[in-house]
């Protein structure tokens, strides 16, 4: 199904290197490919610091990418651009981020955060129409109105969080790269906030990159799901193929981690430890994504393809 | 049991131009030794508060601690100098943060960030604290600690700081561990390995744990006993089992229903609680959950709710629990849960509302 | 246990639309400072204090019947006295009328060579620390070329091409007197343009002026108020050093600054020529950090008391 | 590099023992204030370098009691024509040693005219035959008038006769060089040692740059009986409030001029104390008018801004020095007689008389109409003091409004040279006691130091004529009739004559100050 | 790094070689010459002078030889002190300069990041106030009338110190307090400023909820984090201050090389505006340099390079 879909965003190769002194690099996205449908939501899951961030970040162009090249509508991120197609850019992606707290200008009125991309974009003709925008989007939050006037360190975690994602919203973007967006927040507004990216990506047509560790949420919230490990993205499927099948021995093991709302069953959870050397991948050997079922890829050499190939189709 | 921290209606609130925040609004608990008590609830409804206010940590002014006793060890900590809770503050009680982004010190290495408590107290050398330090990291999931102590939060990702807040907390041992959502920039596998950490030290050393989460996954895996605050109150508390296969506060079923579940491939829209939070400025008469209650009666808007013992160690606030209360269906979600739990009392007992 | 009435129990319609009503008034953002600003007594103070001596600077010459230029060469050096409120100096001029006119001159450039360095100096650190690379080595060596070339030779030339005038003497002033601000802007913008909110930013689409005025400048605000309030005294006496080598106001006008270089060397013998002067300008210079600060902390949401 | 100061004095020595009477320390500590330019006589060219090689050299006269006595000279001829002297030298000796010869005279003045070597007062050498000629590179160095006959006699040979010849021959481009040392070593005077060699009454021990320098008395000084100071200590501080605090606090021996300055605020409290010392110099304060320029070029404007100066006022609440008014160009020190002027001091009637005319010459009708005036001065407090003063006289006097102008010294004299100027001040200090230094700076229209575009060829005529008239008695009566046209077109308005103000150790005496500022410490001596 | 530092290196040659040049026309452009004086020079005399300096060349051939000489540390003849160097006048001025200027610049930092400190950790208490009117006295009221005052009250009234004078470490005290006025108080409200800035984070709470004490706190966490504009500032005026200050070394009658800025271009010293310029720059620029590396040490969120954000 989703084949037919229209790419919206395509990453291909994408490498993003951080020099970390004395001639040290970090690999934070090393050589990652996939593609992103109009209209669907991926998930990117991941221990943390295998550089789901970072590729979220090289996506929007916040970071000039190491290599490789990303496209939104088939028109490249890094590339140099006039300044109006930049500016459009900008609007159809947007980005929630992963910090509530230092993601908000402190002296900056949570009316006025909200507000800033209406401004830059000129997406209100008046003051008034400009505040309703934002009452409204608050409101989408589930914020009150009067908190408009707030600043942002007068708010929970939570509630910075989805000024956050109001900020995003508010420029009606067609693609929203959200990084972790509701870890912060608790459950009950966790689910009206997915609650309600479901239902603007139902309304607008939406497409996310969701970013996150909460399992059960991206599962709900995702059509696939690609699992990153150490900056390389080992696995990449539909999502309900993903928990059901799960190939990759990493993913295997981050599944059987997942904690459940179910005080009996965690008494008896057992987890599946992960290592990488059990792979006994040898030097120069050919390791990446192949496809073992139809639309689920696994990052695996020649011959544990022949394996998962054997065992799961 | 003995208990090892005991908070008795504890009130806080912070002075702004915009009124008076009341972020907590008697809150009474206690954590017995070697337990671990989840808090969980609303954002904003003061847990961080509450467990900054048990280290003295809220900045005062503008917070202020209007009414309360914290004992801790039988002493309260509310009367405390800034000297004597030197003496406790990372030895007795240590914390977690709940940011990393911010918590870390941006221009220390994070190993002298952890050495700096083993060094204040527990008088190592720094060439101890420092071994002391990689062990530590090493402890938390992170690798290559070696390499690690000598870096600078910045070049942490989120995850690796919170370990890193972590180790901090960890470092000397204490009696009290409050964690402030301690797992939420982790990821599954690490959270576990966190967790477990957690429960090992617990067992080893007898350590108490105030965990204070969203994630009810992990409240289920960790907790002995559940505190859940709404509004700046704990609504209900009780053993977790009580919790997650009784709970009576509506508040509680809410939360219980607007998880998704992993099991099923069920897509349809999630149960969330409608509306928003009170504004603690200016708390509504009644029940402050009332507004967002489908189950709410004019009661609610009126009387704040007493407090109900279901039974010796579960409570909850809600007007539900009355006798003359109309009998309601718990959503869907919760009803799969639903379990007759031997140790609850016939009826729910009104108990003194100050408690 | 209270009765409680059983009607009391029936279900209440939950209205949504309550949860959300406007529990108190909302403020401007410039209500929210004035408000924060008034409730600090020191701060109104110094507001009081500015009042009082621009107030003094406009009428303070009118209450006298002695002006400032007209010599008295019988009265010279005379201490304060009924006649002369704040005692004559070396040319038997009233020193109370020249300290009233000499606010105007000395508050009007102070007040001016801080804008004006504010202004220059602010964008230039901002827009160099914030675009970084290349464009940052560039400015901010030019920066280094103004300061490294002696300022003297600059004014003298400046003296010579230009006419001796308030022009040319702010002028002279803003030559190299905002690279001090550049630079602690600049020190200030590198720490903050790493910031999440400024990455939000940019993701918006934010331009770079954007950026620096409503994210990065507010955020440098302490830094920046303090500065300017180094910049006040300094340009005062900037002004005092010109004209001494005429490029400022031509005498007989008074200014502090050259009323009190002036009194200092006779500090010895007729103290008040250079009491009345030094203490208009530390009074000044008091009430502009008092009210900096004031404005500082209005202007920060999260200093609040 | 850390110990930037020296340790080897410590300030307590400077504290006397007042009561052993018998045996007062004879040690001198002044200030000259500044860095002297060079301690070389033939490139010395300010009044620090002065000051400095007048205790350090000797030239063939000396000036005591005003006027100019023998010094290393023993005696002189003087030839008709005025034009050759012929001087016999004493014996004396350098202070390593070496005789003073009449080669070390030659050597030196002819050094000095070598137009390559950088001396700036070469010019002081232009009464000497050829000086000049040799200077401008138009004739040999043999040319030159000057001539060593043997070691102990010296012929020189002027250009034109000369009257205050031998008062030249005490100024310090006359003094000698010691010619072998400075031919081995070009670098001898750039510092105190063994190469620093000098023929006076003392003799360079230290020179700390910036600092201070010692001067120790000369053993071999031909007149070393008559030397009773043992050292003389002279610091450079630029600060005149200073000066007098280190000399209130007992580190100096004396404050003010010549080598100094005082405070001007300090000076009425000091005369009162009875501490101040006055003494008239030759020189005269004053501003010109630049008579090129409406509506200066008016003779009765000039008359009328004259005349409506207050001077007392300004020498006894500005200047405070105890200066003389000044109604003349040429100082009362050459002649007595112009203490009192050639008219009246403030005098506003004949002021606004003159005004008055001038305003109908002009063709306007009232002094509002006037072209705007501009008073421009050099940057320094006690210039624009009195132009504030006079600004303010001219206000009240004549309703005459005048804007001021200051500007930074070389940028204003420029102005000035190239007459872009309207009044501007200056004044001018004797190079030698003859009244002719002061009149001729306005001789020539186009003469360097003149600015005010003014010239007058009766006036011309007869400093020209004064030059080669014989009988001195003569010379000064065409001197006075030139003062007289000057001070009729008034193309300058003279303010006041300077004088030196100081204070000194009550103690301290025999210290010979000339009218010319200047100051010699050979016969000085501690009580 | 080092290649960080090499390219500055190279930068600062930029700089100071564009400083040379627009200092050397500046000076040629300004009126008056090294031989203009209160009389006139007879024009034959100025032309040998002119020649014997060497003037009378074209203003490229000056300059290039300028340049050169420059290159070789040679900064030339001074015109005004015949017999002197400038080098001569550097050598002997500075060491003088950098003593005092290290002097005032400690009593400076030590003082001003102090009394920062205590008014931060004492906000809106008498000590905040306190600090407070002392930094507005400090900053409104100029070195040479601090200079002054300091003079007539410790030295003159009291007797406690030497009026004036550079002979012993007592004698430096007097300059370097009054030096280093402005400076401290300025520092003083910098390092205020800052340090309330700092002290609302979160990692100072961090710091608290491990049994820190205040002052460990303040030392360890608060001072690093709050020095940044300190150290932008101090650049700058510690080049400025170890090269001497004119009007202290004039009130103090000390032989230090800040005289020479002034004067030299008052006396038009060709030579010597040059050779204090380019010692002056190269301190700047160093300065300069090394406040931008301190600003990594102490921030190693700031990235050295300056490269394009997030690199
Ligand atoms: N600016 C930076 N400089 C150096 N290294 C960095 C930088 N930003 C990120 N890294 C490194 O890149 C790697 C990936 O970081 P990233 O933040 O993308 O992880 P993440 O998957 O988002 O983790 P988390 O789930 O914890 O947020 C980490 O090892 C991190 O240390
Ligand atoms: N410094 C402060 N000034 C004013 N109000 C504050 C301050 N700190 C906290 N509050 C208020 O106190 C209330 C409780 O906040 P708290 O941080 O304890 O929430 P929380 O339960 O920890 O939420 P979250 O789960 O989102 O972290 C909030 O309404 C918040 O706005
Ligand atoms: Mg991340
Ligand atoms: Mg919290």
């Amino acid at each position: 199904m989703a084949q037919q879909k229209q790419k919206l965003v395509e990453v291909k190769n994408l490498k993003q290197y951080f020099k970390v002194g004395k001639g040290q690099v970090v690999k934070a996205v090393d050589d990652v490919t996939f593609d992103i449908y109009k209209g669907e939501t991926l998930g990117l899951v991941g221990e943390s610091g295998c550089g789901k961030s970072t590729t979220g970040r090289t996506i929007i162009g916040l970071y000039e990418a190491t290599g490789g090249e990303v496209l939104f509508n088939g028109l490249s991120v890094h590339r140099k651009k006039s300044a109006k197609e930049a500016k459009e850019l900008k609007r159809k992606m947007q980005m929630i981020f992963q910090d509530p707290y230092a993601s908000l200008n402190p002296r900056m009125t949570v009316a006025d955060i909200i507000a800033e991309g209406i401004d830059i974009h000129g997406l209100a003709s008046s003051k008034e129409e400009r505040m309703n925008r934002v009452y409204e989007l608050l409101e989408t939050v589930g914020l009150n109105r009067e908190h408009a006037n707030r600043y942002p360190h007068e708010f929970s975690g939570g509630q910075r969080q989805r000024i956050g994602i109001a900020r995003a919203l508010a420029v009606e973007p067609e693609f929203i790269i959200a990084d972790e967006p509701i870890s912060a927040l608790d459950v009950s507004i966790q689910a009206q906030v997915v609650n309600l990216m479901k239902k603007l990506q139902r309304e607008k047509g939406l497409t996310y990159l969701f970013i996150a560790h909460d399992l059960s949420m991206v599962k709900y919230i995702s059509d696939r799901i690609g699992v990153m490990y150490f900056g390389k993205m080992v696995e990449l499927a539909d999502a309900e193929e993903l928990y059901r099948n799960p190939i990759h021995p990493y993913t295997k093991s981050l599944l059987s981690a997942i904690p459940h709302p179910d005080p009996e069953t965690e008494r008896t959870r057992k987890r599946i430890i992960y290592d990488p050397s059990q792979h006994n991948y040898k030097e120069g050997e050919d390791v990446r994504m192949r496809e073992i079922t139809p639309g689920h890829f696994v990052y695996c050499s020649e011959a544990e393809y022949e394996k998962y190939k054997a065992m799961y189709s | 049991m003995e208990k090892l921290l005991e908070v008795k209606n504890l009130e806080v609130s912070f002075q702004t131009y915009g009124g008076e925040v009341q972020a907590v609004r008697g809150v009474s608990f206690h954590v017995n030794k070697g337990e671990t008590l989840a808090i969980v609830g609303e954002s904003g409804s003061g847990k961080s508060v509450t467990s900054q206010t048990i280290m003295r940590l809220i900045p005062m002014p503008p917070g202020k601690i209007k009414n309360g006793q914290i004992l801790f060890n039988g002493e309260d900590l509310v009367k405390k100098t800034d000297k004597e809770m030197e003496q406790i503050r990372g030895k007795d009680i240590g914390m977690i943060f709940q940011d990393p982004m911010t918590s870390l010190n941006p221009t220390m290495k994070v190993g002298k960030q952890i050495m700096e408590v083993l060094i204040k107290h527990q008088n190592m050398s720094p060439a101890q604290a420092k071994e002391r330090a990689i062990e530590l990291l090493k402890l938390v999931g992170i690798p290559m600690p070696e390499k690690r102590v000598n870096q600078y939060p910045h070049e942490f990702s989120g995850g690796m700081r919170q370990r890193a807040m972590i180790a901090v907390a960890l470092a000397s041992n204490p009696k009290l561990l409050i964690a402030d959502e301690p797992t939420t920039a982790l990821d599954v596998t690490i959270q576990a390995q966190i967790l477990e950490l957690m429960k090992d030290l617990q067992k080893k050393m007898g350590t108490s744990i105030i965990f204070i989460t969203h994630d009810l996954g992990v409240v289920a895996n960790m907790a002995d006993r559940v505190a859940v605050m709404y509004a700046g109150k704990i609504v209900e508390m009780g053993t977790v089992d009580e919790i997650f296969y009784d709970p009576r506060h509506p508040y509680t079923w809410g939360l219980l229903a607007s998880m998704p579940s992993l099991d099923s491939d069920d897509k349809k829209e999630l149960a969330a609680i409608p509306g928003s939070p009170p504004d603690l400025t200016n708390p509504p008469k009644g029940d402050a959950f009332a507004p967002r209650n489908p189950y709410a009666m004019r009661i609610d808007f009126e009387q704040e709710p007493p407090l109900f013992k279901i039974s010796d160690t579960h409570y909850a606030a809600t007007w539900l629990l009355h006798p003359d209360a109309p009998k309601v269906e718990p959503p869907e979600a919760v009803k799969k849960r639903l379990r007759k739990l031997s140790s609850n009392y016939d009826k729910p007992i009104i108990v003194k509302e100050s408690e | 246990m209270q009765q409680i009435p059983k009607e009391m129990f029936q279900p209440a319609s939950v209205d949504l639309s309550e949860a959300e009503k406007i529990s108190k008034p909302s403020l401007s953002f410039w209500k929210d400072v004035s408000i924060r600003f008034r409730k600090n007594k020191l701060a109104m103070f110094g507001l009081v204090l500015l009042f009082i001596l621009v107030f003094m600077a406009i009428f303070g010459p009118m209450m006298t019947p002695h002006d400032y230029r007209t010599n008295d060469l019988m009265n010279t050096n005379k201490p304060p006295s009924a006649e002369h409120w704040f005692g004559t100096d070396d040319l038997g001029r009233d020193i109370f009328a020249r300290t009233w006119y000499g606010a105007r001159i000395s508050l009007f450039i102070g007040v001016a060579a801080a804008l004006i360095d504010l202004f220059i100096g602010v964008l230039w650190g901002g827009i160099a620390a914030f675009r970084g690379g290349r464009t940052d080595e560039v400015m901010m060596r030019i920066a280094d070329i103004l300061w490294g070339v002696p300022y003297l030779l600059l004014v003298i030339l400046l003296m010579v091409v230009l006419e001796q005038g308030l022009g040319t003497m702010i002028l002279a002033m803003t030559i190299t007197g905002w690279i001090n601000m550049a630079r602690i802007v600049r020190g200030q913008v590198l720490q903050l343009k790493n910031q999440e909110y400024v990455l939000a930013a940019q993701t918006l689409g934010a331009s770079t002026s954007r950026i620096m005025f409503r994210h990065l400048i507010p955020n440098t605000m302490g830094p920046i108020l303090v500065t300017m309030t180094l910049t006040i005294p300094s340009a005062i006496f900037t002004e005092a050093f010109l004209s001494y080598l005429g490029l400022g106001v031509p005498q007989p006008l008074a200014s502090w600054g050259t009323m009190a270089s002036d009194g200092v060397s006779a500090l010895q013998y007729y103290p008040w020529r250079l009491f009345f002067p030094a203490t208009m300008i530390c009074l000044t210079i008091f009430a502009f950090n008092v009210v900096g600060d004031g404005l500082r902390d209005a202007l920060d949401p999260r200093l609040r008391k | 590099a850390c110990g930037g100061f020296d340790k080897k004095e410590s300030a307590d020595d400077t504290k006397k023992g007042e009561d052993k009477k018998a045996d007062v320390p004879q040690e001198l500590h002044i200030n000259i204030n500044t860095e002297p330019f060079s301690l070389h006589p033939g490139l010395a060219n300010d009044s620090t370098s002065g000051t400095v090689l007048r205790q350090t050299f000797e030239g063939l006269t000396v000036i005591k009691d005003g006027k100019p006595d023998l010094a290393a000279a023993e005696s002189y001829e003087v030839s008709d024509d005025l034009t050759t002297y012929t001087f016999k030298l004493r014996d004396a000796k350098w202070t390593n040693g070496d005789p003073v010869t009449a080669h070390d005279f030659e050597y030196a003045w002819k050094w000095a005219l070598d137009p390559k070597n950088q001396s700036q007062y070469a010019y002081q050498l232009y009464y000497i035959k050829n000086g000049q000629a040799f200077n401008e590179g138009k004739a040999k160095a043999e040319d030159v008038g000057v001539k060593a006959i043997d070691d102990k006699t010296l012929q020189v040979t002027l250009e034109n006769p000369t009257p205050y010849f031998l008062e030249l021959t005490a100024f310090y481009t006359y003094y000698p060089v010691n010619s072998k040392i400075a031919q081995q070593n070009p670098d001898w005077y750039k510092n105190a040692g063994d190469q620093y060699t000098s023929n006076g009454p003392f003799k360079m021990v230290s020179w700390e740059h910036n600092s201070k320098i010692v001067l120790e008395k000369n053993e071999n000084y031909w007149d070393a009986n008559n030397v009773k100071l043992t050292k003389i200590e002279m610091v450079m501080v630029n600060d005149p409030n200073t000066e007098l605090s280190m000399f209130n606090n007992g580190e100096l021996d004396w404050a003010g001029s010549p080598t100094g300055n005082l405070p001007t605020d300090a000076l009425p409290q000091l005369k009162q104390e009875g501490k101040l010392h006055v003494q008239p110099i030759a020189g005269t304060y004053w501003y010109k008018f630049n008579t090129e320029k409406a509506p200066l070029n008016n003779v009765n404007i000039r008359k009328a801004l004259t005349y409506a100066i207050d001077r007392k006022a300004i020498v006894e609440n500005i200047t405070k020095g105890e200066q003389v008014p000044a109604m003349a160009a040429v100082p009362p020190t050459m002649f007595p007689e112009n203490e009192k002027g050639y008219f009246k001091d403030n005098d506003v009637e004949k002021a606004k008389e003159h005004l008055q005319k001038g305003l109908e010459e002009l063709g306007l009708k009232d002094v509002k109409d006037l072209p705007p005036i501009t008073l421009s001065f050099n940057t320094s407090e006690a210039h624009a003091k009195i132009a504030q003063a006079i600004q303010d006289m001219w206000k009240k006097n004549l309703g005459i409004e005048v804007k001021l102008e200051n500007a930074e010294w070389n940028v204003y004299i420029d102005k000035l040279h190239s007459g872009d100027y309207q009044i501007g001040r200056m004044g001018w200090l004797g190079d030698f006691n003859d009244p002719i230094n002061f009149l001729e700076l306005y001789r020539d229209k186009k003469g360097g130091n003149n600015d005010t575009n003014w010239e007058n060829p009766k006036y011309k005529q007869l400093l020209i004529d004064s030059q080669k008239e014989k009988d001195s008695e003569k010379r000064l009566q065409m001197l006075k009739e030139a003062e007289a046209i000057l001070m009729d077109e008034l193309p300058i308005a003279p303010i006041y004559f300077y004088t030196q103000t100081w204070v000194q150790k009550d103690n301290l005496k025999g210290v010979e100050l000339s009218g010319l500022g200047d100051v010699q410490f050979k016969w000085a001596y501690f009580e | 790094m080092l290649r960080y530092i090499g390219r500055r290196l190279l930068y600062m040659l930029l700089s100071l070689f564009l400083i040379i040049t627009a200092t050397f026309f500046l000076m040629r452009a300004a009126p008056g010459g090294p031989f203009s004086g209160e009389k006139k020079l007879p024009p034959e005399i100025e032309k040998n002078l002119n020649e014997f300096y060497g003037l009378d060349r074209p203003w490229y051939e000056q300059y290039f030889d300028y340049l050169t000489s420059i290159a070789q540390w040679d900064f030339g003849p001074s015109f005004k002190y015949k017999g002197q160097t400038v080098n001569d006048l550097i050598n002997s001025g500075f060491p003088v300069s950098f003593f005092l200027g290290m002097e005032a610049l400690l009593i400076a930092v030590g003082m001003g990041v102090l009394l920062g400190i205590i008014a931060a950790l004492n906000h809106n208490k008498w000590q905040d106030y306190a600090a407070m009117i002392f930094a507005v006295l400090g900053i409104s009221v100029p070195s040479f009338i601090m200079a002054s005052l300091l003079q007539y009250v410790l030295a003159i009234k009291l007797g406690v110190f030497p009026v004036a004078r550079w002979e012993s470490f007592m004698h430096t005290i007097l300059p370097a307090i009054a030096l280093a006025t402005g400076p401290t108080a300025f520092i003083a409200r910098l390092t205020r400023s800052s340090m309330l800035e700092v002290l609302s984070n979160d990692y100072i709470r961090t710091a608290k909820a491990k049994g820190l004490s205040r002052m460990q706190i303040t030392v360890r966490h608060a001072i690093r984090n709050a020095l940044l504009p300190v150290v932008s500032y101090l650049g700058p005026l510690s080049a400025g201050v170890i090269t001497g200050s004119f009007v202290i070394e004039k009130i103090f009658g000390i032989p230090g090389l800040g005289s020479h800025f002034v004067l030299s271009i008052s006396n038009r010293d060709y030579t010597v505006i040059m050779g204090v310029t380019v010692f002056y720059s190269i301190i700047l620029l160093a300065a300069i340099l090394l406040v931008d590396i301190a600003y990594g040490l102490i921030d190693p969120r700031i990235k050295l390079a300056g490269g394009k954000k997030g690199e």
